[in-house]
């Protein structure tokens, strides 16, 4: 029975990756079990200065979801590249590196680094984080400027671009295609959905920020939607996310038409999620009969 | 750090909203300094989505035991308080950096300064300084006389002063009211509450030696979602931070930004 | 303690309202308590012709949420104003009456008749039903297609008529804008977000249609992201909706900028859930000592 | 139709994922038909949404009582079955229209023909056939031996005939295959059961009287919300439609299409 995946960049054991921005570099959960487990390890975004990112509070609770405004705090991609990738490379995972920026630059000169460092296996441009004031979210947004950034970004790196679309749009089919075009290898799909709460007691939004990150469980019809709309458009390699939480969550995914996934808030309800639903896939895979995991993905979805 | 299903042992409230849960499994064994916090998944359920983080109040290695105290408010609180004796629960724990007293010489006076629901942790602290012979004094501060609980436990500490802002029990008004107007002085100081009580204390105790313990909103608990940051005092880039779960959730007077 | 609220064509005793679709046209609803208890009652959509919907599953739960996609069934706008609205009548309740339909002329011929029968205070232009094929949904994620369809049919209604957003926008502020500049009296917001569920056992999706409309509790932070964007840019009233189950969910949607709320979903989990909430609300209101609801709307958003 | 905490009386697996649960409450009284439902919500949480759609299996209005028999396969009905005796349930019921015996003779002889889940309302149904006096002869059909329940009860009710797809108890293959092999004859014909079943019965029964119920999808369960539709035989426009929840879920056969 094959788990076995291999994307652009990433060869990994498995299809299971922890998702950018809910594990950290891995360093607490590499105390709790061994992570080369791991199929991937999408790592927290890097941008080009080190950010401290929004005030508190930064997270919410909502029915079966979440809001996060963290802001891409992170240490820049000097440290990062220094002190993490260099730690992670003991655990031999193919890494995919979360790159983030205001600017056009940024991004390029972010990526070019991850990238010629060696120590990572693929890129993924975060086009998406509605929690950054300073542009982002219009790259996200725009088909064109989507384009344009990941035809800069391919040129600079050496390694598999991947694009993180957003679901706050009209059409995510527009951008998938507008950034194909644009030579990405692969995409990740859902970044989270910008959401609010607003606290009752004082009339006021309870995140510092205002304006969050929707993540979760309540999230996954869209996700899955999106990948379904996605996959009849496109043969480029999906990583899917979006609210998993089980094994069957992972089955949906694939079925949708992802070719991997990346599992995000659930770390935080269970952190020894990622090694669960490996062990549970490979039971599922065998009491289902099915050979090779990726018979899942293709067979299925291929007929609108 | 374990994930475990503790066993319920008890789960009774003791004052309005407020629950005393006694737990049993390996996490006692684990825990190392009064002032760690437990990290609960309140259902099985999706909803409420996120554990809540809940300080363990006094902790028993030999009987594989510990007490929390808790205030029954939201939903996923409340979820716990429905829990019954026999039932299980899914505990992380046990997390973060507690009180440190090795440096708390046996001849110093402490004085424990806790606000509502941030009084349980001081609680299983007092006893550890007691165990070291160390003399204690207990300022207590709550809403109201019916929000009070501990009574005789503190009382075994050592000397307790009470304070209501309503007034119904104990003296009226805040912790720090009682402290400048008893004139309680201390060698050092160890406070559990709210921020303003916190932020009070430290600007009236400029000095003080000793501990607070922070709250915050959080993700994971571990250290890895970056979402219980706080800024750090004396910082001028206003990039350096501490996290709550994993640096703290206590802290050394004046090393974080109290807001 | 005053809950009333007046809206354009819909005087109402309370702002609280049933959803489009999720109370049909009351008449079960009247077996279980006196519908005059209501601020209104948003009707379920009408089109010009008789429709069956599509077939069935029609519905799928979701994590703190459902799919529907019913497709709009409903006998037709001839029969609607003939044994529905008339049967109405008798509770002195303002009606909002949802129109739905495929071409513009669709939306103007229904519209006209539901505004000439006098039995109705307001039309709701459903332009964001994304259950039907044909057409419907362009109309609710191109603004210019947007306020096209809302002039027309303003010139045609002699009541208010409020527009129905879609949250499947890039931006739903733009849409707003640009039914305000057409000549909307108000607007409805959020319908349904566009999700998928597959069926692990096949493979395939669930519903029937493929994709269908998420509401209930895990749509709540999308909604209340919106109408406070919303609110931000124009003073048009809104009927918020999207996840509300309770009181404080109400005043969640008033703080964030609604005038009134609607109550879809909920209504299947208790058939009782928009008595009881007035009631909430009116002890709420006691208890937070609020002389009138009106002032939790206005006073804390305007700034932002 | 009432919404009620029901109390839970008992709430025991009969079979293999099959429990049988006896609620208290003012529903029984209100019951008229065997083959109505009750449509639970199975937590107070708001997951999982929906309320679940269960048949009454049998009634006793004289002791408030009643009796369901669900298969504890999915989130809501596992939530269902964890619930212990004392607990209350939120149901609303009864719900729908069930069998019309008004039309059965005393002499008729009438099979009731069950698949799987759909065996419970069965049960009811011959209870009340046998008050009347009927005769009455049980088909029933489980996918294996370890499925089937309440055999003693439906002895009582006259002659039974089991079969199991897998051949592990009485006839192996369908109800329908048994029916045409003990050329089982009826005037009226009563089934629940899977819509394949049904097909099956109405297609080499094309004459029978009686009635079968139907299964759908649920929103609201009351009528509102046309999501349990389903199409009308010989309805030339395709636009006639019945509501499983409030037309049904029983009715006469031919009524509706089967698909
Ligand atoms: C390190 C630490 C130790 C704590 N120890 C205790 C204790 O011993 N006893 C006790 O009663 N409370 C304690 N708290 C506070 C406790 O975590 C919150 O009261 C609780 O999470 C609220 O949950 P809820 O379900 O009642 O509220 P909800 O409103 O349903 O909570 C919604 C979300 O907000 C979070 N949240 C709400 N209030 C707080 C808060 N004050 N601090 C952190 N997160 C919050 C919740 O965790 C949840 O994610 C502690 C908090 C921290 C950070
Ligand atoms: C009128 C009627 C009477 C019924 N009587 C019984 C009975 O007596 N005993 C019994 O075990 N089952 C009965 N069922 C089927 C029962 O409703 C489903 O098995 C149950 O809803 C599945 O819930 P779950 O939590 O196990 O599954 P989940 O997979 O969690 O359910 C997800 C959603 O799909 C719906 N759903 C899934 N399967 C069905 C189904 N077969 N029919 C309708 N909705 C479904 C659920 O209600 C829920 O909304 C009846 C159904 C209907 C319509
Ligand atoms: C706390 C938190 C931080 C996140 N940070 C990032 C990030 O830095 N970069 C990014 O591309 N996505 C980030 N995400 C989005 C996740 O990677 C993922 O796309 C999203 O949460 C949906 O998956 P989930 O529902 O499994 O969490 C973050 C999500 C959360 C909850
Ligand atoms: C079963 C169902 C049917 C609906 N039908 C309509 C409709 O006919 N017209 C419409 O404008 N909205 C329709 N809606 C959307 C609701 O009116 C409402 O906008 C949405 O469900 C969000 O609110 P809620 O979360 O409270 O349900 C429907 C929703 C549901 C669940
Ligand atoms: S809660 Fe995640 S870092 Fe502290
Ligand atoms: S379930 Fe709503 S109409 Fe039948």
């Amino acid at each position: 029975m094959i788990l076995e995946t291999k994307l652009p960049g990433l060869p990994m054991k498995n299809p299971i990756m922890p998702a950018s921005g809910c594990f950290g570099f891995g360093e607490e959960f590499a105390k709790l079990y061994d992570l080369s487990q791991l199929g991937s390890i999408a790592l927290k975004a890097a941008t080009a200065e080190p950010r401290y990112g929004n005030e508190t509070p930064r997270v919410a609770e909502t029915p079966a979801g979440m809001l996060n405004a963290i802001g891409l705090q992170n240490p820049g991609v000097k440290d990062i590249i220094e002190k993490k990738l260099t730690w992670l490379e003991q655990y031999q995972v193919p890494l995919l590196a979360n790159v983030a920026g205001s600017t056009m630059e940024d991004y390029e000169n972010t990526a070019k680094q991850l990238a010629d460092s060696g120590l990572v296996g693929a890129i993924e441009l975060n086009i998406s984080c509605p929690n950054v004031k300073e542009g982002g979210i219009a790259f996200g947004t725009d088909p064109d400027l989507a384009a344009e950034l990941t035809s800069r970004v391919k040129k600079v790196s050496s390694i598999p671009v991947y694009v993180k679309l957003s679901p706050n749009v009209t059409s995510i089919v527009d951008l998938a295609l507008a950034v194909e075009k644009a030579g990405a290898d692969g995409l990740s799909m859902i970044n989270t959905v910008t959401g609010m709460q607003i606290n009752v007691n004082t009339g006021k939004p309870l995140l510092a920020n205002k304006v969050g990150g929707l993540s979760g469980p309540a999230v996954k019809p869209i996700a899955i939607r999106m990948i379904y709309e996605v996959r009849q458009q496109t043969d480029l390699p999906i990583i899917g996310m979006g609210g998993i939480h089980s094994v069957e969550d992972v089955v949906e995914f694939l079925y949708a038409g992802a070719n991997a996934v990346a599992i995000g808030t659930a770390n935080f309800t269970n952190p020894f999620i990622c090694p669960e639903i490996i062990q549970g896939l490979e039971q599922w895979a065998k009491e289902k009969k099915v050979a090779n995991i990726h018979d899942v993905t293709r067979s299925e979805v291929v007929e609108q | 750090m374990i994930k475990e299903e503790m066993r319920i042992r008890s789960n009774l409230p003791i004052a309005q909203h407020i629950f005393e849960m006694k737990l049993e499994g390996n996490i006692p064994e684990e825990v190392n300094q009064p002032g760690q916090f437990l990290h609960m998944k309140t259902t099985n359920q999706v909803t409420p989505l996120l554990r809540r983080p809940i300080s363990i109040c006094s902790n028993d290695k030999d009987k594989g035991q510990l007490t929390v105290i808790y205030r029954s408010g939201g939903q996923g609180t409340k979820c716990i308080s429905e829990k019954k004796i026999g039932d299980t629960i899914d505990v992380l724990g046990p997390l973060g950096n507690g009180f440190n007293i090795e440096n708390v010489n046996r001849t110093d006076t402490v004085v424990l300064a806790g606000g509502g629901i941030g009084v349980p942790p001081l609680y299983g602290l007092g006893l550890e300084l007691k165990k070291k012979g160390i003399h204690v004094v207990s300022v207590l501060g709550f809403s109201t006389a019916s929000a009070t609980f501990y009574h005789d436990k503190f009382a075994e500490l050592g000397e307790v002063f009470y304070c209501t802002m309503d007034g119904t029990e104990g003296h009226k008004g805040t912790v720090t009211d009682v402290m400048r107007r008893e004139n309680i002085s201390f060698d050092q100081l160890f406070a559990c509450g709210p921020v303003p009580m916190l932020k009070s204390l430290e600007d009236t105790f400029p000095d003080a030696k000793g501990a607070l313990s922070l709250e915050e909103r959080m993700g994971c608990g571990i250290g890895a979602c970056f979402a219980c940051v706080c800024h750090v005092q004396d910082d001028p880039t206003g990039k350096d931070y501490r996290k709550v779960c994993s640096n703290g959730p206590v802290f050394p007077w004046r090393e974080v930004a109290l807001r």
